[in-house]
């Protein structure tokens, strides 16, 4: 088995990807499929938990365990994974309303936490799969369907959220630069605890503000500054205010917080699903004699 | 002497006085008695009413009595509330200076005996001693003596510095000997039997469950703190660590349900545990695991509702929502045990279930079954079989890399799944529609044959026990009950045929699916039914009436209680007597 | 010359093949038809089938017909979903090359013509024209001219650019032309009468009940995207601002009904609109809402389940969750209009309801109502009558600073409420019991009054149309159905009396309270009864049977759909003839 | 009415309030009740909205009107409630898990949205009313009845988060300080937009980490360093990570962003709630035009 060497193609599935032509989300499913080839995961080792929306469909085409959860619970699901067998890459995969909108709250308690899975969070700033309302990332007076005279409400920043929650891992990506994007998530995959990977992942069909052009023009690659330090927390924090969140790259990595895995008392070092479940009745007779 | 007997103890919450129950009621249990127990208490911390009842028997004892015998009353409080219940002849033990205390008006013929419980507490400074003083004084009016409760002191402060336990066994003596000389030998009537000091065990629905879960498997709990379900993951979070085991306090009940379907789905045995308001929340997730057919299972303990309600107080009122509860058409397994002891046993069939069919199970606890205390003689470990249903072994599993059919149209319905981890069992798990191998499909021919596959699994188990009979074939009477009415039930049954009337209880134990035969059958055979619930709705009779033809309104009346507080085996008898006899029916048609 | 036909347009989603279904409809409408317009379509954004149906007629119309004359296929894969629905002599529409398209085998006496629609598109520059050329197209084939199209592209592109204008009209009179010369005038038999061009509107449910909750005076509306409900928000967005309201697109659907209630209970009329998932979430606030009786209004327009199910297919499964949803015995209102006309007054309704009696009121729809298109002859609005229910007179407040009895015990059970802002109206609301004053308490007394009169609120309303009920007094059989089947059994009663046979139908509007007595009483009267629903569970028929001592087994039979698709008339009557008649029966007994 | 002048007395109501002695949700109310006297609050145009815990009680003893929500859903009833009327000063109050807890995500939607609310965390690092598990602001290791070998998990850090989500005014107070509390809520009520005052109040029953002698040695008052500007949002973030929290007074002020209400496009300037609702049948059939 060790000596089995994998291509992106192990990891594509039957089903034929539908997004639009142009969806950002090709990019990060094929991010995400050379990231796993570049790690040389077995397919049956990793569990991919997607969301619901545009983004969610991901799930069906990432070879793989998968399993597609209810919308904004991606982050529980996951962990729920983790703990029932440590030895699994569990990736979860969602969109900006799944993640920052209705499941937020489970974001930034998985982040802290610091549960090692890696989530990917392919950012559209949009509801695509609703066909087009505001998201929680859409830039304020941002005209939808559910907002003809633009948004009132101001957005979510995810990095900075990340941050504050305690993150250990963050990146930001972007899909017309998969390669990199890839690089990025196999990064994180190996990161021991929550890494977060915030793709920019464009709507070509409902969003006409958040574009390839627009990100093009306005990204700052922090990979490629010499001067950047990922491990700096306050730069992290500075930095990523400065730029409007708008960076790629390695944001923030510390490598020195335990996971949850590895601070939970009496967790089993084996994966919990072999743990023994039979035993004989005199022990529990003995755990009976408490209740004399 | 005193075959049975029910002793209370009332005082402000915060004060220790569960501690006076817990010791007296666990020193009782150690002499052979039958013990049942139940907390009154409020939804604060310090302060307000709280009691203790304890139900003392020869013989095992299901539910509380009517009437009180023994009141040690730390506050004039107690004594308004709880006179009115006293049995004629019943003491009550005052903490206090002579004539400080009074007797409500009306409250009978009871003694008032005044014990300064407190003062002596303070002479041997500390006043939190109170409750010890107070089970030595409860000792002497029982007849037993201070060695009989010291054992239990023993093992309850070991550890805790040797000066506590001296401290309280000179509390327990003080307070032994206060009473025997307030009442000398004027009491005595009220002294118990032998007890026959076999060893039995004493335990809440809640620890039950737990315990029936960790032996049934479970090896990961996620669930966020509620009253009254709490107790459950307290319990397991000191244990399962010792299996390699974890317990996440989620950060709401969404997250708690998720995470057990996510490692239900990745193989281990989970559960959640929660009450109404928790398990409202979950009806979305609940679905979900419906769906992807991923083993769950949520124990839901009932609490008066709707909405916060009163969260410390006893009700049946979400069986609508554990039968009927979240969107689509979601068949689902709901177990309601019968007993104490039974929550052991239907914790552990619910894994098995869970496993067996693919599916989340529910069981159904309420507050009295929860946090009341029962002696239990023993618990038969050997009916602990773990079954972990059909789990694919590697020569289901599709080498050539091809999709495995985690959905496999099966005759039983029920496919082989694959875990994570497994080589050739990668499929997708969706709570969209989806075909054999788990992709998504909108086909209108497979959606009926995969509803009809997840509906027929366990559309007629027949390896659950569903209904708990007693009675003969074709009772005059037939009384129907669920939870931890069973005691109240009981009793009723019994003062029933001992006037002469025929009775029949029935106890339905599995509420989904719902054991519609079974159930036509005994009320088929009787005259006259009646259902007892502790609800207003009558969510019980509605089920069976969904169900069974044999339930004509008319034919089926209930009897409602939803004021928080137990049934007392008098208030099924009443109803019952008033309405079979030709003159003036009471109880309520099904509305 | 016809009097009825169904025409299809068929293609790839995101292809624009709904507006060639839009404008066709719209023209028709104005032109005097009747139309039922129902759109299929996958849960995907860009390719994938779509399809869009109308049934044109010269009487009005409830829902599909099983037979489509008229196919404009964009594509061969919708000819091979649709060519076995065609009527003998139907004619499809092919877009492309001569040769190219195939028919399924055993398709029939089926014409199939050639009209390169796409072609003639891109010759005027724009391949999206090929829709406007589909109009022009199916124009000529139902004998409508150009002209009569032109108004309706007039308004609809009107303002988007003058050119663009031109290029449609020139679109439509491309294919029109095109298809007099491909055909000439052997499709003349698919002519339509033609319509008294009378003023008649044309909507979706989801329309009329945002217009009915806007007339009714809805002035907040909090909701979260979800399909088929999310257009009621999209339609409340472009209207509120204009009276000064407001649509807050909240986090999830627990926020959304949360600042419902919020809203409510400080006195403006609010409401959300949901489907399946989402209503699951928002179960505890539901009940919450009951607790406080803030009067809210929930549309929940249902979709395929259980879990995210298939969202863009049509299903009645949500009724157990509506009627018996949420923790503790929660009273509650639940109206299902009965056709898209009625979804507005049942808005209106709804919003008097939850005033009136102070509760939360669901209105159910299904996918099929809200999503379908149906003409409507007018709006009574005369009808819309705003009673805000009691709110408190300044006379009623308590001016001294005492506490306001909010939960005053009233005979009606009704109290009147405070609105913040009004002095002397100051009082606790809370989902925890409590006392008149609001203040929390569990004294038992005071816990079954308050039950009580939350519980006799509504018991028996009777200002309700509870069921719609056409046929004879005393019919052979009788149909119940509700929400969106109300067309097909319509006709399949119309069928069963043209066979002889005296059929009623029964359409339950009101599902909580359930009208037992009228339900009861239209069955006892009937010989055969049968349910149709859209649902495998039979959850109508559960219903009945709960409330209703004349829906025995035996004689309750249910006919169920859930492929996620509307029932036609035949699926109605054939279980129907075959059950009634001796040999065989096959409709399914209630299980 | 303009000229009567109220006393802390004339919010309190008959209700007698049953949190242990020594609770610091004494103090909370307390403070609460003096900042509305300082305002001269009208009670019958102030709504209390509270959460479920210990904490919530709070509605019961605070003379307003007072609605009690279901658990962790302050946030969104009493956005519901101003919408309705924003005339009325809608104050939140709760418990940390019932804010940071299950209702984290409604906070920072809240906080983005900018909605003029003022939200009053009682912050006591534990689930009080529940009998003592650990709560999301309980510190890593805290060993409680949920966590007999202490926490796994890492607390989530309330005023990080708000500045993360955009918040426009930050306090934090200290029970045992009800007057500069009360000093700090009035500002806040006074704060257009939204306000989140962190009520540091020590439970002395279940509590023993964070006590009163604990924030009396650590805290930090930054009303009190003449250096310290609450306009400086980058001094705000560096100086709440650089004390760990432990500070109390203005955090961060902006009083720059408008409110929710003020972006809502078309809502109305009047309270929402004095709406007209009837309109003659004639100004509908405009209406049903459009679908002719
Ligand atoms: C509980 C629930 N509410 C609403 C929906 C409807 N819904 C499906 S996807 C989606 C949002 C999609 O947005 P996002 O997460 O950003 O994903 P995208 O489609 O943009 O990739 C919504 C609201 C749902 N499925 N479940
Ligand atoms: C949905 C739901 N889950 C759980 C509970 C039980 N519960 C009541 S208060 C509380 C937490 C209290 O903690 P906190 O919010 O910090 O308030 P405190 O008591 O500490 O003031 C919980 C979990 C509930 N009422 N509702
Ligand atoms: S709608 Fe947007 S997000 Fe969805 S598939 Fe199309 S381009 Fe991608
Ligand atoms: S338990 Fe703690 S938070 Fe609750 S009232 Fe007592 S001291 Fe206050
Ligand atoms: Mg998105
Ligand atoms: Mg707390």
């Amino acid at each position: 088995m060790a000596t089995v060497t994998r291509t992106a193609k192990d990891y594509r599935t039957s089903a034929a990807a539908w997004w639009c032509p142009g969806c950002g989300d090709f990019g990060v499913l094929r991010a995400l499929q050379e990231a796993a080839a570049k790690l040389n995961l077995a397919p049956e080792n990793v569990v991919l938990v997607a969301g619901i929306g545009c983004s969610g469909k991901i799930g069906d085409y990432f070879r793989s365990y998968s399993i597609h959860t209810v919308h904004g619970r991606t982050m529980p699901v996951a962990t729920g994974i983790k703990l029932a067998n440590r030895n699994l890459t569990v990736i979860a995969a969602g969109g900006d309303g799944d993640g920052y909108g209705i499941g937020l709250n489970h974001f930034i308690h998985a982040v802290r936490r610091n549960i090692d899975i890696t989530y990917i969070v392919m950012d559209n700033h949009i509801y695509g799969l609703t066909k087009g309302q505001f998201s929680p990332t859409s830039q304020q007076g941002f005209k939808t369907t559910s907002s003809p005279a633009g948004t009132a409400d101001r957005p979510v920043k995810p990095l900075q959220l990340a941050l504050s929650a305690g993150v250990t891992y963050l990146a930001q990506a972007f899909s017309a630069y998969p390669d990199h994007m890839a690089e990025i998530i196999a990064e994180a995959i190996q990161h021991k605890g929550f890494s977060l990977v915030n793709c920019i992942s464009p709507c070509v069909t409902y969003n006409k503000v958040n574009t390839y052009d627009f990100y093009k023009e306005h990204l700052v690659n922090l990979d490629e500054d010499p001067d950047y330090d990922p491990r700096n927390y306050d730069l992290a924090v500075e930095t990523v205010r400065k730029y409007d969140e708008l960076v790629i790259g390695r944001i923030y990595v510390n490598d020195t917080q335990p996971s949850y895995q590895d601070l939970l008392p009496g967790y089993s070092k084996e994966p919990l699903v072999n743990a023994k479940l039979d035993y004989e009745p005199e022990h529990w007779q003995q755990i009976l004699q408490e209740f004399a | 002497m005193r075959n049975e007997l029910t002793w209370v103890v009332g005082g402000q919450q915060g004060e220790g006085i569960d501690t006076t129950g817990e010791i007296l009621a666990s020193a009782l249990n150690r002499l052979g008695y039958f013990i049942y127990g139940y907390r009154t208490f409020g939804s604060r911390i310090k302060g307000g009413h709280t009691n203790y009842r304890i139900r003392i028997a020869q013989r095992p004892v299901y539910g509380i009595a009517p009437r009180i015998d023994v009141l040690i009353a730390f506050d004039q409080d107690s004594i308004n509330r709880l006179a009115g219940e006293m049995a004629p002849g019943g003491l009550i033990i005052f903490n206090g200076k002579a004539g400080r205390a009074k007797l409500p008006p009306g409250a009978g013929d009871v003694r008032l005996v005044e014990v300064p419980m407190l003062d002596i507490a303070r002479e041997l400074g500390n006043p939190i001693m109170k409750n010890m003083v107070g089970v030595g004084v409860s000792a002497a009016l029982l007849g037993l003596r201070p060695e009989d409760i010291e054992p239990v002191l023993d093992d309850r402060f070991r550890g805790k510095g040797g000066n506590l336990v001296a401290a309280n066994k000179e509390a327990l003596r003080r307070g032994y000997e206060a009473a025997r000389s307030a009442l000398g030998d004027t009491a005595d009537v009220l002294h118990l039997e032998p007890g026959d000091r076999r060893r039995r065990y004493l335990m809440t629905g809640d620890e039950a469950a737990a315990f029936g879960a960790l032996a049934a498997g479970c090896r990961l709990v996620a669930a966020y703190p509620i009253t009254p379900a709490s107790e459950i993951m307290h319990w397991m979070v000191k244990k399962l660590p010792q299996y390699g085991g974890v317990v996440v306090q989620a950060e709401d009940e969404i997250a708690a349900i998720s995470t057990v379907v996510g490692a239900g789905y990745a193989g281990v045995r989970a559960m959640t545990a929660t009450s109404g308001p928790g398990f409202s929340l979950m009806q979305e997730v609940l679905g979900y695991a419906g769906m992807i057919e991923a083993p769950c299972v949520i124990i839901n303990v009932q609490r008066a509702g709707p909405s916060t309600g009163m969260p410390t107080k006893h009700e049946q009122s979400d069986l609508f929502e554990m039968v009927m509860g979240s969107h689509g058409d979601l068949p689902r397994i709901v177990l309601a045990p019968v007993s104490i002891e039974d929550c052991f046993y239907a914790a552990v069939e619910a894994f098995n279930l869970a496993d067996r069919y693919q599916t989340p199970v529910i069981v159904a606890l309420d507050l009295a079954l929860g946090l009341g205390k029962q002696t239990v003689e023993d618990i038969d470990f050997s009916r602990v079989k773990i079954d972990r249903g059909q789990i694919a072994l590697p020569d289901d599993l599709n080498w050539d890399g091809g999709d495995f059919k985690r959905y496999r149209f099966t005759e039983s319905g029920v496919s082989p799944r694959s875990l994570p981890g497994m080589p050739g069992g990668l499929h997708l798990a969706t709570g969209l529609e989806h075909d054999e191998t788990g992709h998504i499909t909108e086909d209108r021919t497979n959606r009926v044959r995969m509803m009809q596959k997840r509906l027929r699994k366990f559309a007629d188990i027949k390896d659950v026990e569903a209904v708990r009979y007693e009675g003969p074939e074709n009772p005059h009477v037939l009384l129907i009950g669920w939870g931890a009415s069973y005691g109240a039930l009981r009793e009723a049954r019994e003062r029933l045929e001992a006037e002469g009337i025929s009775t029949g209880h029935a106890h339905v134990r599995l509420l989904a699916p719902f054991p519609a035969d079974e159930v036509n059958r005994l009320l088929s055979r009787a005259t006259h039914v009646f259902v007892a619930e502790n609800n207003a709705l009558s969510q019980l009779a509605a089920l069976i009436r969904q169900h069974a033809d044999a339930a004509d309104k008319r034919r089926l009346r209930t009897i409602n209680k939803y004021d928080g507080t137990l049934f007392l085996p008098a208030e099924i008898v009443e109803p019952v007597l008033e309405s079979i006899t030709p003159v003036g029916v009471t109880a309520k048609e099904v509305g």
